[in-house]
């Protein structure tokens, strides 16, 4: 089957379309204003808290997963054949 | 202020031109590409879904994700490689042996 | 006292399973019938300590199986499923015995499956929950399409996928009435059940005449497709004509259809939206089904397909008997279902016999038969004169009974079904006089009658015949006593 | 007392021959002649019994024997021995036992005697197990254990193409009567079972007495049949005679009598004589009252029997089969005993006795003609009278019985003296009767056909006699005198015949009257017949002087005419009878009763709809199980070409469908 172009791109305005309404028409549930933080606008410390405490397990999953992935890519990569 | 729904719709945006190129692309390379853009939309709605809710969990989620992207770019890349080698091209259209 | 009802299944069950591991034809053939003959001691047990003169369930056992579904493994015997019980643990024994000599490929699976079939079929006899009725409803496919399809005829194939999922297609919409039926009870009583007795009383009180008309029509398709009555009937002179001998008894055995009838949709008829336009709709079916199968099966080249028409001709009487709503016309349906099975049962042996002496099937190419096979010219006499409704056999006293009685409030289609009387007694005579009878065929060479075994097991099926013919009250009286019951259940709803 | 402890006895009769039939069915071939003994005795037993009880009843006619068990459900079995069913018992057993014990000789040389005497002793238990029945399911029942067995005798020689269709066709013909019957009894029992309200324990609804005590309620419910208000009596007596024609051979249904002489002669005899045929005038005099208090059914019963006798009349005088002439003259008479029955719209209760008594005669010279045409078929070997002739000479004893079963039949007698043959008293007693209806109701329509059958009657027999023993042989066969098993028993028939008649003339008729008003049933005649609207003339004897010798002028003018033609051969027959004379050709194809039954009605239209059955609608049917079967194959066939296997298009199925889906759902949720 031929890739048809027309049909893509209608598929993804459809689908552009249903989401921009969606999120559009949905009232979300934000907070007023914006958190003022001139003194410090950056929110590394925070991430970082966060990351090291509550979401330790799944980082270190993540970095297991990327470990992973990176001895399959060279091996794939490599290839059989050559060494 | 700008409203949340702005960061929303620009994200749909990026993510439908990402769906674009998937549907129509025939490449391998441009394909991970595209699925990148379709990957940093989501990463984008997360960062502002924490932005306007004061928190900051979707932000490391954003982190996790992209960590993530990296280790799916390698992957593709490499079965990309492996593919090229076996049939001299990438183009995934003609790599159909898997229907019926 | 013994939990007859669970052992009837066990038994053959274990045995099947013991069978299927044997190495030789003897052995498979001797297991096979040691479990059917087992089988038929705790059957004559069962009747023995059978009290006929209660509609109540007997011999019940109940165990939980699923509490928050309300399921439960719920057994017991009642006087519409002991006569069927009788028969197929009966004619069994007899039908193996019958097969002993014959040579085929993997007896031990041959003689396994008949076992199997036999459990699972007195399975759907004694089952009272819903679930537990609808796995042996479904376990008594296996048998017959293994049966059809490995040792069929040429069509084989065919015939036991065409059988398989027709069936199977009617088994699951009334999978589906079922559930409607549980789901629907649930939520009128906030307790879930698939108890069959309980399901059935609820039914009445639900609200919606939409529903009950929907629950009652997908439960009663899957019965009638079964049985089969017109027009569900096409998978029938297939499958029944393709299969073995051993395979077509089976399907005559498999009495699940008609059972269903009367323990399920009967006393659910009376409640159903519009009762009369139901009770028209079956009358039609049946009497339309007599004189169809009997009309089809007077142009038919095949004794085999000859003989599964009289089938459906037959099968229609018990559908018209349960229409009439008659204490004596319903018992009048359950007696022809047993009749049926003994009577299809020689008939489908003879033919089996024919083929397997004369290698042809096609009643043209026969002829004069009773100079060289004079005891299966008897038999088979017997058979196609009870299977004609004649007189002192048990044909005529079911056939009489549906007939006299169903006239009460469905006079027409009796007539419509009177007129097919006739018309059964020519095709049966036309068959035994262009087979067996006239100038002997020389072209089928030197053939054989057929062996010592074979003439025991039909002339013992036949004598039942006879017995029950001239003394029918050993199984008519607890099918009456149970009638009573289905009947003035209706009666007290007006219908 | 000796007569309580016969009457105990009475099960045996039926039972016997039934028990002769399973000895000699299993063990016959061992014993000497085919076990023709077993059957022999045990009929004789029966025959004693029942001539026993017979006695017994004549002295007291009021207290019959009956007997009620239970057989199934809400049916009983039982045991009624009534005047009608003595006599019927005791001519049954007797005739049947003289039959079996010429058959020992006449089927000696048959390998299948065994299965011979096993079939006819059941076809004899058959018969008196009808004749005693006290319900009308009994009576079914043994009803078609009789076709059966005509079934199995008629196609003893199975081997012969046209014995195995003779067969079918009779059992197929009775059937479509037996039918009829069948449908009777359920009408009758869903009315009885309304009138009275369901069943209650201990009354038997089929049992006859219980049957006529309703007979007023039945001919009060009116049935609307195709614009016709028809009383439920004179429908279910009407359903009752179709089974009787079937069964005694009467127009439209007796084509299968004729034909039914492929069985041995033997068996013959049996059918026309003892069983079988008399039982459809059994049933129909077995329940009488009902005829009687139905409106109208009366009369169809006397049409068709007179229609009946004179139709099957003109085919026996052009056939050229001995057999084929008595049988058609079997027809000819059954249908004189259905006109005497009939004739009750006019003369009431006196119509059973003369029906019966005609029967009994009947029984006695037919089964003798049918005797002698056995020993001269066995001893000459063919059975066409054109290659017969001059035969009394080798046959003496053969010709000289049968020339008195001729004389029976064409009923030769003095009117107005107790001296004739047996077929004078009985067939002149219901040709004055037919008078007398005509008389009473101006309608001389059964009167005419009665003396034109009389008139043919005599031309057929005397036809036969003077083709077959006069004259010189017209082939080249060795005929010899029949051993003496043979001539006893015609030589005890034609005293029967000669005398029977006479000597019981009144004694029968005041006898048979008490069959309705006895210990068992108590009807008043009189009443039921005002209920059917028929008017009873009062007693005869004031008839004019010809009506009485009418009968016997005309039988003389037949045997002249035979005379005639057949033995002095002055007339030249060949111009009048051959295939070019249109009445010749009619007569001699029986009325294309063959091409009308079987081409036209069963090949035809039956099977045409057959046909429509099995090959349009069938196929239909199976097409569109077929067809749901081919459009899924087709359809799956087609549709996984759906799976490309390129990603692309699955990404942009999977989004189209998501928003598609969406879209969906929003829809509903604003719907609802």
């Amino acid at each position: 089957m031929k890739i048809n172009r027309p049909l893509a791109f209608l598929v993804a305005l459809l689908f552009t379309a249903v989401i921009v309404v969606g999120a559009f028409g949905t009232s979300w549930n934000t907070v007023s204003e914006l958190p003022e933080n001139p003194t410090d606008q950056s929110n590394i410390e925070g991430i970082g808290m966060l990351l090291f405490t509550h979401y330790v397990a799944p980082f270190e999953v993540l970095s297991i997963v990327l470990l992973a992935s990176l001895i399959g890519a060279i091996y794939m990569a490599k290839g059989e054949g050559n060494q | 202020m700008i409203p949340l729904t702005f960061y929303l719709g620009l994200a749909a945006l990026l993510f439908s031109i990402g769906l674009y190129g998937v549907m129509t692309n025939k490449n391998g390379i441009r394909m991970i590409m595209c699925i990148e853009l379709m990957l940093n939309s989501a990463n984008l709605n997360l960062v502002a879904f924490s932005s306007y809710t004061d928190t900051l969990n979707g932000q490391v989620f954003a982190i996790f994700s992209i960590a993530l992207a990296a280790a799916e770019a390698a992957v593709g890349f490499a079965i990309f490689m492996a593919i090229y080698r076996m049939h001299d091209k990438i183009n995934l259209d003609e790599l159909n042996i898997l229907r019926w | 006292m013994l939990p007859v009802a669970s052992l009837l299944i066990l038994v053959p069950l274990i045995f099947a399973a013991v069978t299927f591991f044997t190495k030789t034809k003897e052995q498979a053939a001797g297991l096979g019938f040691l479990g059917s003959l087992v089988t038929l001691g705790l059957t004559l047990y069962a009747y023995m300590n059978f009290d006929s003169s209660t509609a109540a369930m007997q011999f019940f056992e109940s165990i939980e199986w699923i509490p928050s579904l309300g399921v439960n493994y719920s057994v017991g015997i009642d006087g519409i499923s002991m006569p069927l019980i009788l028969l197929i643990s009966i004619v069994i024994p007899f039908l193996i015995l019958y097969s002993w000599k014959e040579d085929r490929e993997a007896p031990n699976r041959f003689y396994g499956l008949i076992l199997t079939m036999q459990a699972a079929v007195i399975g759907v006899f004694v089952a009272l929950d819903f679930l537990v009725f609808y796995i042996f409803w479904e376990l008594t496919l296996i048998p017959l399409f293994f049966m059809v399809n490995i040792w069929g005829g040429e069509k084989r194939v065919h015939a036991s996928y065409k059988f398989f999922i027709y069936t199977h297609v009617a088994s699951l919409v009334m999978l589906l009435g079922i559930f409607g039926l549980f789901y629907a009870s649930w939520q009128q009583t906030g307790i879930p059940t698939f108890d069959i007795r309980e399901l059935v009383t609820q039914f009445q009180f639900f609200e919606s005449s939409l529903l009950r008309d929907a629950i009652f029509l997908s439960i009663i398709f899957g019965f009638l497709a079964k049985m089969p009555a017109f027009p569900f009937h096409s998978w029938l002179p297939d499958a029944y004509s393709e299969a073995p001998t051993a395979g077509s008894v089976l399907f005559v055995l498999l009495k699940i259809g008609g059972y269903g009838l009367f323990r399920i949709s009967l006393p659910m008829l009376p409640n159903t939206g519009n009762p009369d336009l139901m009770i028209t709709m079956l009358g039609f079916l049946g009497s339309f089904s007599i004189l169809y199968g009997a009309l089809v099966a007077l142009r038919q080249k095949d004794l085999k397909r000859m003989i599964a028409y009289s089938s459906l001709s037959h099968m229609g009487f018990v559908t018209l008997g349960a229409a009439g709503l008659v204490t004596l016309s319903v018992s009048g349906a359950m007696f022809q279902q047993f009749s049926h099975g003994l009577i299809m049962s020689i008939l489908f042996m003879s033919a089996g016999a024919i083929q397997t002496s004369a290698g042809t099937r096609i009643i043209n190419n026969l002829g004069g038969l009773a100079k060289k096979m004079p005891k299966l010219t008897v038999v088979m006499m017997v058979g196609f004169m009870a299977s004609l409704g004649l007189p002192g056999l048990t044909g005529f006293i079911a056939e009489f009974l549906v007939l006299t009685f169903s006239y009460v409030n469905l006079p027409g289609f009796v007539l419509l079904a009177l007129l097919a009387i006739v018309i059964t007694a020519g095709y049966h005579l036309w068959a035994m006089q262009r087979a067996m009878f006239g100038v002997y065929n020389e072209k089928l060479g030197d053939i054989m009658d057929i062996n010592s075994l074979q003439v025991f097991s039909m002339a013992a099926i036949a004598l039942l015949v006879l017995y029950f013919g001239l003394n029918p009250s050993p199984v008519l009286n607890m099918m009456i006593t149970n009638s009573e019951a289905i009947v003035s259940l209706a009666a007290a709803l007006g219908v | 007392m000796v007569k309580t402890a016969l009457e105990d006895f009475a099960f045996l009769i039926p039972l016997l021959p039934a028990l002769a039939f399973v000895i000699t069915f299993f063990f016959g071939r061992k014993m000497p002649s085919g076990g023709a003994i077993v059957p022999i005795l045990a009929i004789a037993a029966s025959f004693v019994i029942s001539l026993m009880i017979t006695l017994g009843l004549l002295e007291n006619p009021g207290e019959v024997v009956s007997q009620s068990y239970s057989w199934f459900a809400v049916l009983n079995i039982g045991i009624l021995i009534d005047p009608l069913a003595a006599v019927m018992l005791s001519m049954v057993s007797f005739v049947s036992l003289l039959i079996h014990i010429y058959a020992v000789s006449y089927m000696s040389h048959d390998p299948g005697k065994a299965r011979y005497f096993a079939e006819t002793a059941l076809f004899t238990a058959a018969m008196l197990s009808l004749v005693l029945s006290d319900n009308i399911l009994q009576l079914f029942v043994s009803w078609e254990l009789v076709g059966l067995c005509s079934y199995l005798l008629i196609g003893f020689w199975f081997e012969k193409p046209s014995a195995a269709a003779a067969a079918k066709k009779a059992f197929l013909t009775t059937r479509i009567g037996d039918v009829m019957f069948l449908t009777g009894i359920i009408v009758l029992t869903s009315d009885l079972l309304k009138l009275a309200g369901g069943f209650q324990d201990g009354v038997y609804l089929l049992r006859f007495d219980e049957i006529f005590s309703y007979i007023p309620q039945l001919a009060a419910l009116q049935a609307n049949i195709l614009g016709f208000e028809v009383s439920h009596l004179t429908l279910i007596t009407l359903l009752f005679f179709g089974g009787a024609v079937g069964k005694s051979g009467q127009f439209p249904l007796h084509v299968w009598l004729p034909d039914a002489m492929e069985g041995p002669t033997t068996v013959s005899a049996l059918i026309h004589a003892a069983t079988m045929v008399t039982a459809g005038v059994y049933l129909v005099a077995r329940t009488f009252p009902m005829f009687i208090a139905a409106p109208d059914s009366l009369l169809v019963v006397a049409y068709l029997g007179g229609f009946t006798a004179l139709f099957a009349g003109t085919m026996g005088i052009v056939m050229n089969d001995l057999k084929r002439v008595l049988a058609f003259s079997t027809i000819s008479q059954l249908g004189y005993m259905m006109l005497g029955l009939g004739l009750g719209s006019a003369i009431g209760l006196e119509a059973v006795g003369i029906s019966i008594f005609h029967l009994i005669n009947h029984a006695f010279f037919k089964a003798l003609l049918f005797l002698c045409a056995g020993s001269v078929i066995h001893a000459v070997g063919t059975q066409d009278m054109r290659e017969l002739g001059g035969v009394g000479k080798v046959m003496p004893i053969t010709a000289a019985t049968m020339t008195i079963a001729a004389l029976a039949l064409a009923g030769f007698g003095i009117p107005g003296t107790s001296i004739g043959t047996s077929g004078f008293f009985s067939k002149d007693a219901i040709i004055e009767a037919a008078y007398l209806f005509g008389e009473h109701s101006n309608n001389w329509i059964p009167y005419v056909f009665s003396i034109a059958a009389a008139l043919l009657t005599s031309i057929y027999i005397f036809r036969l006699i003077f083709m077959t023993f006069t004259g010189k042989p017209r082939s080249d066969y060795h005929g010899h005198e029949s051993p003496a098993i043979m001539t006893i028993p015609l030589s005890i028939l034609a005293l029967f015949a000669l005398v029977f008649g006479g000597l019981t003339k009144t004694g029968f008729m005041s006898f048979l009257e008490e069959t309705f008003a006895n210990s068992f049933v108590n009807i008043d005649i009189g009443s039921l017949a005002v209920i059917g609207q028929n008017e009873l003339v009062e007693a005869a004897g004031h008839e004019p002087v010809f009506v009485l010798w009418l009968p016997l002028i005309v039988a003389v003018v037949g045997l002249a005419v035979a005379f005639v033609i057949y033995y002095l051969r002055i007339v030249e027959l060949g111009p009048i009878a051959s295939m070019k004379n249109p009445i010749y050709r009619l007569l001699y194809k029986r009325y294309y009763q063959h091409e009308i039954y079987t081409e036209f009605f069963s090949l035809g239209i039956v099977y045409g709809v057959i046909a429509f059955f099995s090959q349009v609608l069938d196929v239909i049917v199976d097409s569109i199980v077929e067809g749901i079967g081919i459009l899924t194959v087709g359809a799956s066939e087609e549709l996984r070409k759906i799976q490309t296997g390129v990603v692309q298009s699955y990404a942009t199925a999977v989004i189209l469908g998501v928003s598609l889906l969406i879209i969906l759902v929003k829809l509903i949720m604003e719907v609802l």
